[in-house]
């Protein structure tokens, strides 16, 4: 074992393309890094962006998310629908000061193995170099962590009570 | 409490050779609810699927994941074993080793370590599915078929022929199409009429088939199996029944000088018309825009001719509703006009006309009874300009495709030029001949070779009147673009195939998708070429793209091949990975509040609104509800609704959020 | 990838294509000056496609570019709408700067720069100067003396050339805009 | 002002509802008041210190269920109003809504359209404040803001006060409600917090009418009407500013631009 | 309102009766065009074939120039003027870019909003709807309407008339009288640029165009470019000798012949100025 860090990186694809898509990286047999594990939905529509709230909570360091091209869906619009979806989490999430360079959308076809493969890549190295995401895990158990400056802040509050009292 | 059985396939070496399939089994065992877990060689040879089988009887299991290959490939394989021993369908599934795991990575722990991540996804994933139930649908088995030109007649009679009920709607006086214009037909030459005309009559005559002529689709709700569609008849003037076609009243209408749509407005007719002597039905209609009583009700001269009393004036639209099981679309297309052109002079000069008007001039049923005589002054054109591609390739003024058709019909009116007018001399300007099909590039080097039409590469810039004659004004690429002047007594554009008009309309009323440039989309361009993404719904001729007879004929039949296909069942089934909206026990505890997102969302119209009443009747809230027939299951709707009122089976969110959490070993 | 070379370049100036092209025609036949070409307009098209040097120098140094009058007949006809004439400009822009002009083509260049030499010292163009300078530059000196007397005669041309207010600006235009030497 | 209670008065008296939601004088600011006769009428008040988001209360059944409506509505409840008509929690035949105009005279609306128009024309009040605490957040970088926003929401202890506030909030169960499965941390954490508000947000998109109620309704003030601020913001620079087909959500454009998918 | 005129070098020198002319029916119809300050050459061919931002600069001044004077529209008679500074209008509105620096440039602002009215244009606007009751003595010859390169190409930008056979000349010259005939030379090129430096092509593209108008009967061919006018007109020995016989149909201006049937004296059309006399005028 090496001690490097090992991302956790979970890809929410479509049925249709992008599923179909990795499944020719595996027929002609391109090599991609392991970090990467698939959730098949079928539709990029079906994606709720809680699922991915979800996965960095429990303890994702990065996500892909993926479907078809534009025009391409094949229920005919559900990537639309999803892409207004994605550009408006990623500005709140953004605006929140979540890190939403550790989302990777893409639209890859399921013509496009070489892609796939490429996009995983360049997925994990990235969030290789960004390291664990720590401090949106970090917030589930914030108070705990904060519980003694709480405590400190309640009994200075108190004693400037006593003090105006 | 559940009992997942898990089977890790090695694919023969094809998993085994990266992942240690002996120790995902392992690790598989351990999970909460696994009752068995077990690895096998070839888990979709039958010696597998026995093993698959006993364990699910043996064990008792309540659900199943394979380890193996993409669900893409082997689901439906793995699903029928279950079910066959007696586990529904639907509570096994597959995680894919293969494709996304031993394939792509190198033989090491990790892999291995991706391997036993992905069974627990789906183990956690499997514990909540829940047994479904193949949804049926009743399928009414009677077909509409839109549009009655080559590719309708071919449908209609297909299925007619089949045994069922087929409505034909067609919206002109006559079925027949374009057709029925051509003179005759490449690469045989024979004639157009003699081999339509008798599909026409069939049409009529078939004790299956129900022609609506002068009649549009008005509106179509339902879906596949159960459609229902209305259909306005126009009001055609002419009572059919009384109708004998003797043909008294257009013989005496006063109104003789209406361009003829038929001859492409080269020959006339009168205001109550039947658009060819061959037309089938062969009783005439009122066109109410030329009529003199309906312009300025007076004339009547019809209706004191008829003998039969079959004239009724001003009578409404009338209006049909037929319950159908399937629908072809074969609207055809329209040729697009060269006006746009202005170069061409197409409008502004008689002599510059269109190939379809050529077809007239050449067809022994037209305006000149075949004989090719120029618009202007009936004279026979000695020289005649052909142009390729007025319209076609031309993004900036026409469209952008190649419209297909014209290569091979340019090089037929070269012939039947060559054939008609001796001594005559044909100039074809093209940039590319395409000729692909049955003896079509033979027929295109006689053309040249035998009948000496004289082809030149290249594209005309301009043509201008001079003396009666047009001077038209090209160059010849292959000779370093040297300039060619030809002063012709005719020109012959070879105008594009576009969509039909009110092609974007009918797509819109039908939910088809359609191209940009209003053709109707295959639900696949190569391997479902006459479905639509909406079920129930086909395509066939040229309202997909323009098409010659043959391909026309072979989509007409293709399409009545997936009609006759659907209604060889009773019900259909189909996949219960639809969305549903939850209500528990009575439909007032759904949490549903009625905002109706989801229904604009729906690309499938497949949510509806439900009224809930209360016992007095009264309505107290209207819900959403998801009919099974017309969902197919994308999710989209899912994840709009804030209250999570409605779920999709088989991807629910309960399910998808364990397959997450699995992901990421959290428990 | 897009290939390296002239084509690129000549997008990335012009926002022109030349791949556009499938070789119709259409512009050589509608074209004013096929006949006196070296080129007609679809082969220069033709010729830059290839992305050969060779054929681009054989361009650059052609008659055609400098015969092309801008009429526009072929890109209101161009089914792709290919900008032909924007495209003879840049050729000529080129060919200019590579000091690649055809010989045969002097009297049109000489003619252009005689035109704008007016204009750069008093704003307007001057047709005493224009034709002086381009016989200057064409040692053309016997052209035109038939006509010349008569356009005295009619008025036509003023012996003096008009001078503007801003013939400063003007100048200043001439300067920053400044590509090549003369 | 008299006009106003002339104006209820003679819709109690004429028979025409059967309840008004309006504003009487409170302690500081005017606060909701519910008249249901004539003589109510006489407490009720309307000027531009009436800030709540009156149309909140159009969806609560136990008020308003099968009840002839009136409501003064101000510019934001005018928005909501619109937007709950959209989503088929109104009938038009149930509510008489009251404006006002800038020159504080009454105008009352005859049905949907009226509002429509109005809002077409009216300009929306300005957000100046709500702009520049925006602007200094969108320059702070990510660290920061997720410093800011993580301190801020620490702070919560989920009293759902801001979706007892919100028009839009009118689901018979929340998500929050939801446990199968529990998509939102229903115990207090920051990123249980976090949760919900990004969920709530998210909802929000497109139907929000930007009243900013749910901060003023923050006991604790923590100011989550700059995030409902901010998606209005981007909804309107991306999708544009009205969508007639109701939910930006629901509804797409072929040519959407966006420059984040690869 | 002010209406700004643009005259143009051409106009102000070989071409200075169009500018008379033109003058001359808008006085008789009491319409008064303000020549724009210190104007300057629009750089016609020769810049935009040798330097495409200098090709900008020049007419890109003259609009600024027109906007600083307060103009709202401005009357170019000359088409090449005429499409150099709607093109340039065009250009400079849809390239920010160019904008920037052709500002920086010219140290003036630019709006872009000028209305560009060709001579047509400009009568069918003030002019054409009063032209009927002033008519004097109709021009009632068979002419044909040239209308050349530059008042019609790039149609996308110009948006006058209809590109391939155009007709807003001939329904001006049938108002006052004239049998304006289709003829198959409307919109080809005379040779523009080439007058002085090939004259020989001049001769030859002229020469067709002279040449129909001659087979089809035309006794005038009526203009509206300065340079169509001079290359028909002034060189119509090398158009002859090209043809090989002499052609003496004249080459007038538009607002020549207008003028004449609306009564404008000879002189003040300068119909002097022109090489081939008009017989009937």
């Amino acid at each position: 074992m090496n001690n490097e860090f090992e991302p956790k990186v979970v890809a929410f694809v479509c049925n249709w393309c992008t599923y179909a898509g990795a499944d020719l990286t595996g027929t002609s047999r391109i090599k991609y890094a392991s970090n990467v594990k698939i959730v098949r939905f079928p539709c990029t529509g079906r994606i709720d962006f809680m699922l991915l709230l979800k996965a960095f909570a429990n303890g994702a360091d990065g996500i892909i998310v993926s479907g078809c091209h534009p025009n391409d869906c094949h229920y005919t619009s559900g990537n639309f629908h999803a892409r207004r979806r994605w550009i408006l989490f990623r500005s709140l999430l953004d605006f929140m000061g979540i890190d939403i360079n550790r989302i990777q959308f893409s639209w890859v076809s399921a013509a496009e193995g070489a892609k796939w493969a490429d996009i995983v890549n360049k997925t994990v190295t990235n969030i290789r170099e960004l390291g664990p995401y720590m401090e949106y895990r970090r917030a589930a158990n914030f108070l705990e962590a904060n519980e003694e400056e709480l405590t400190k802040e309640l009994a200075r509050n108190k004693e400037e009570e006593v003090k105006h009292g | 409490m559940s009992k997942i059985g898990v089977f890790v396939c090695h694919c023969g070496e094809n998993i085994s050779a990266t992942v240690d399939c002996k120790k995902v089994a392992e690790e598989a065992a351990k999970l909460t609810g696994v009752e068995v877990s077990l690895d096998y060689k070839y888990m979709c040879s039958d010696p597998g699927q026995t093993i698959i089988k006993e364990a699910i009887k043996e064990k008792g299991l309540t659900g199943v994941v394979v380890a193996a290959c993409s669900p893409r490939m082997h689901e439906p394989t793995f699903r029928k074993a279950c079910a066959e021993a007696g586990l529904n369908p639907f509570m096994c599934e597959m995680t894919n080793l293969r494709e996304h795991c031993s394939w792509v990575h190198e033989k090491n722990d990790q892999t291995t370590e991706k391997a036993i991540d992905l069974v627990r996804m789906l183990v956690e994933k499997t514990k909540l599915n829940k047994p479904l139930n193949e949804i049926k649908v009743p399928v009414s088995k009677k077909a509409l078929v839109i549009g009655g030109g080559i590719a309708g007649i071919q449908a209609s009679l297909d299925i007619a022929n089949a045994g069922h009920q087929v409505i034909l709607v067609e919206k002109e006086a006559s079925i027949g199409g374009h057709m029925s214009q051509l003179s005759e037909t490449f690469p045989t030459l024979d004639c157009s009429q003699c081999i339509l005309t008798p599909r026409m009559v069939e049409v009529a005559q078939h004790p299956n088939i129900t022609l609506y002529n002068y009649a549009e689709l008005e509106s179509l709700d339902g879906f596949i199996g159960n459609f229902k569609a209305t259909i306005r008849l126009k009001a055609k003037s002419v009572d059919p029944k009384a109708c004998t076609g003797c043909g008294a009243c257009y013989n005496k209408c006063p109104k003789k000088k209406i361009p003829s749509e038929f001859n492409e407005g080269l020959g006339m007719r009168t205001a109550i018309y039947t658009p060819f002597p061959q037309a089938v039905p062969n009783k005439p209609v009122i066109d109410k825009e030329n009529c003199n009583y309906y312009k300025n009700g007076k004339c009547k001269i019809c209706e004191k001719v008829c003998p039969t009393g079959a004239i009724e004036f001003d009578k409404p639209d009338e209006f049909v509703t037929e319950n159908v099981g399937a629908i072809v679309l074969a609207t055809g297309f329209n040729v697009l006009k060269p006006d746009f052109f202005p170069e061409y002079g197409y409008g502004q000069f008689k002599d510059v006309i269109t190939g379809l008007q050529f077809e007239r001039l050449a067809s022994a049923s037209g305006p000149t009874l075949g004989e090719i005589r120029r618009p202007s002054d009936g004279k026979v054109p000695q020289k005649v300009v052909f142009i390729a591609c007025a319209g076609s390739r031309d993004p900036a003024k026409g469209i952008p495709y190649c419209s297909k058709i014209c290569c091979m019909y340019t090089a037929k009116h070269a012939m039947l030029y060559q054939h008609k007018v001796h001594g005559g001399e044909s100039t074809v300007f093209y940039m590319d001949i395409r000729a692909g099909g049955k003896n079509y590039e033979e027929f295109v080097r006689r053309a040249i070779e035998e009948d000496g039409a004289n082809y030149v590469r290249g594209r005309v810039a301009r043509i201008y009147e001079k003396d009666g004659k047009l001077i038209v004004k090209g160059v010849d690429t292959l000779l370093g673009a040297k300039p060619v002047e030809i002063e012709a007594d005719m020109v012959v554009l070879a105008s594009a195939g576009v969509a039909n008009c009110g092609a974007e309309e009918l797509a819109q009323k039908m939910h088809v998708s359609y191209d940009p440039y209003k053709f109707f989309a295959e639900a696949h361009p190569k391997l479902k070429p006459v479905e639509t993404n909406t079920a129930g719904i086909y395509l066939c001729g040229a309202c997909q793209a323009p098409k010659d007879i043959p391909d026309t004929v072979a989509t007409a039949s293709g399409a009545a091949a997936k009609v006759i296909g659907l209604f060889s069942k009773d019900e259909l089934t189909r996949e219960p990975l639809v969305a549903v909206v939850n209500r528990i026990a009575s439909h007032d505890v759904s949490t549903c509040v009625g905002c109706f997102m989801c229904q604009t969302a729906c690309p499938y119209q497949a949510i509806e609104r439900e009224e809930v009443k209360n016992r007095a009747g009264e309505v107290i809230k209207t819900v959403a509800r998801v009919n099974p027939g017309l969902c197919q299951g994308c999710g989209t709707c899912v994840s709009f609704c804030r209250s999570k009122s409605i779920d999709i089976q088989g991807f629910s969110n309960e399910q998808m959020y364990a397959e997450v959490l699995a992901v990421l070993n959290t428990p | 990838m897009e290939k390296q070379g002239y084509i690129s370049e000549i997008k990335e100036h012009t926002g022109i294509n030349v791949n556009r092209c499938y070789q119709c025609g259409k512009c050589s036949a509608g074209c004013a000056v096929t006949d006196e070409m070296d080129y007609p307009p679809s082969m220069v098209m033709r010729m830059l496609q290839t992305n050969d040097d060779e054929n681009y120098k054989s361009v650059l140094q052609s008659e055609s570019i400098w015969l092309c009058i801008t009429c526009q007949n072929c890109v209101t006809r161009c089914p792709m709408q290919i900008d032909i004439p924007r495209l003879m400009d840049y050729m000529r822009e080129q060919s200019l700067q590579k000091k690649m002009v055809s010989k045969k083509a002097k009297n049109i260049v000489s003619f252009h720069k005689s035109f704008l030499d007016p204009i750069r010292f008093t704003g307007r163009s001057y047709e005493i100067g224009l034709v002086a300078g381009y016989k200057m530059r064409t040692f053309n000196l016997l052209q035109d003396l038939n006509v010349a007397p008569s356009m005295f005669m009619k008025g036509k041309l003023p012996i003096l050339p008009e001078r503007i207010e801003g013939r400063k600006q003007i100048k200043e235009i001439f300067d920053k805009t400044k590509k090549e030497d003369k | 002002m008299a006009e106003l209670n002339s104006k209820v008065k003679e819709l109690f008296e004429k028979d025409l509802i059967d309840i008004f939601i309006g504003y009487e004088e409170g302690t500081r600011n005017p606060r909701p008041y519910f008249a249901y006769s004539a003589q109510d009428a006489d407490n009720l008040v309307f000027n531009d210190k009436c800030q709540g988001n009156l149309a909140v209360y159009l969806t609560r059944k136990d008020l308003v269920g099968g009840k002839r409506v009136g409501i003064s509505a101000s510019y934001f409840a005018l928005k909501s109003i619109s937007q709950l008509f959209d989503e088929n929690q109104l009938k038009e035949d149930l509510l008489i809504v009251l404006g006002m105009k800038e020159d504080g005279s009454i105008l009352e609306f005859k049905g949907l359209d009226e509002i429509r128009t109005y809002l077409s024309e009216a300009k929306a009040p300005s957000k100046q404040k709500d702009d520049e605490l925006l602007k200094e957040l969108s320059e702070m970088s990510q660290a920061e803001r997720w410093q800011f926003w993580s301190d801020e929401l620490s702070k919560c202890f989920k009293c759902y006060a801001c979706r007892a506030a919100c028009p839009m909030c009118y689901c018979t169960k929340c998500i929050i409600e939801v446990n199968r499965p529990q998509w939102i941390q229903p115990w207090i954490s920051t990123q249980g917090n976090m949760e919900w508000q990004i969920n709530r947000v998210m909802h929000m998109a497109g139907r929000c009418s930007d009243c900013g109620s749910c901060g003023a309704a923050c006991p604790i003030g923590i100011p989550i009407h700059l995030l409902t601020h901010m998606m209005t913001k981007t909804v309107a620079a991306n999708f544009g500013e009205s969508n007639e087909q109701g939910n930006v959500l629901s509804t797409f454009k072929p040519d959407d631009k966006e420059n984040f998918i690869l | 309102m002010k209406i700004g005129f643009y005259p143009g070098c051409s106009l102000k020198g070989t071409s200075s009766e169009y500018a008379q002319s033109t003058l001359a029916l808008a006085k008789a119809f009491d319409i008064d065009l303000v020549e724009i300050t210190d104007w300057n050459c629009c750089g016609a061919t020769a810049a935009h074939n040798l330097n495409h931002e200098l090709a900008t600069a020049l007419p890109a001044r003259v609009l600024a120039l027109a906007e600083k004077d307060g103009l709202k529209e401005i009357v170019v008679p000359c088409a090449a003027c005429y499409n150099r500074l709607s093109v340039t209008q065009h250009e400079l509105n849809e390239n920010q870019d160019l904008k920037n620096r052709v500002e920086e440039i010219l140290e003036m602002p630019l709006s872009g909003n000028l209305e560009i009215l060709n001579v047509m244009q400009f009568i069918d606007r003030y002019i054409a709807g009063k032209i009927e009751g002033k008519v004097v003595k109709p021009f009632n010859h068979k002419v044909v309407c040239y209308y050349g390169c530059l008042l019609v190409r790039p149609h996308d930008v110009l948006k006058f008339d209809r590109l391939e056979d155009p007709q807003s000349m001939d329904i001006l010259m049938k108002k006052i009288g004239a049998d304006s005939m289709d003829w198959g030379y409307k919109t080809e090129c005379c040779g523009a640029g080439f007058s002085v430096s090939r004259t020989d092509i001049v001769g030859k593209l002229s020469g067709k165009i002279v040449k129909d108008a001659y087979d089809r009967g035309a006794q005038a061919i009526i203009v509206a470019c300065p340079m169509c006018q001079s290359n028909l007109d002034m060189r119509r020995p090398h158009i002859n000798s090209y043809l090989k016989t002499k052609i003496d149909i004249p080459a007038m201006y538009i607002t020549q012949a207008i003028g004449l049937a609306v009564g404008v004296s000879r002189e003040d059309l300068g119909l002097k100025k022109l090489f081939v006399a008009p017989t009937f005028a």
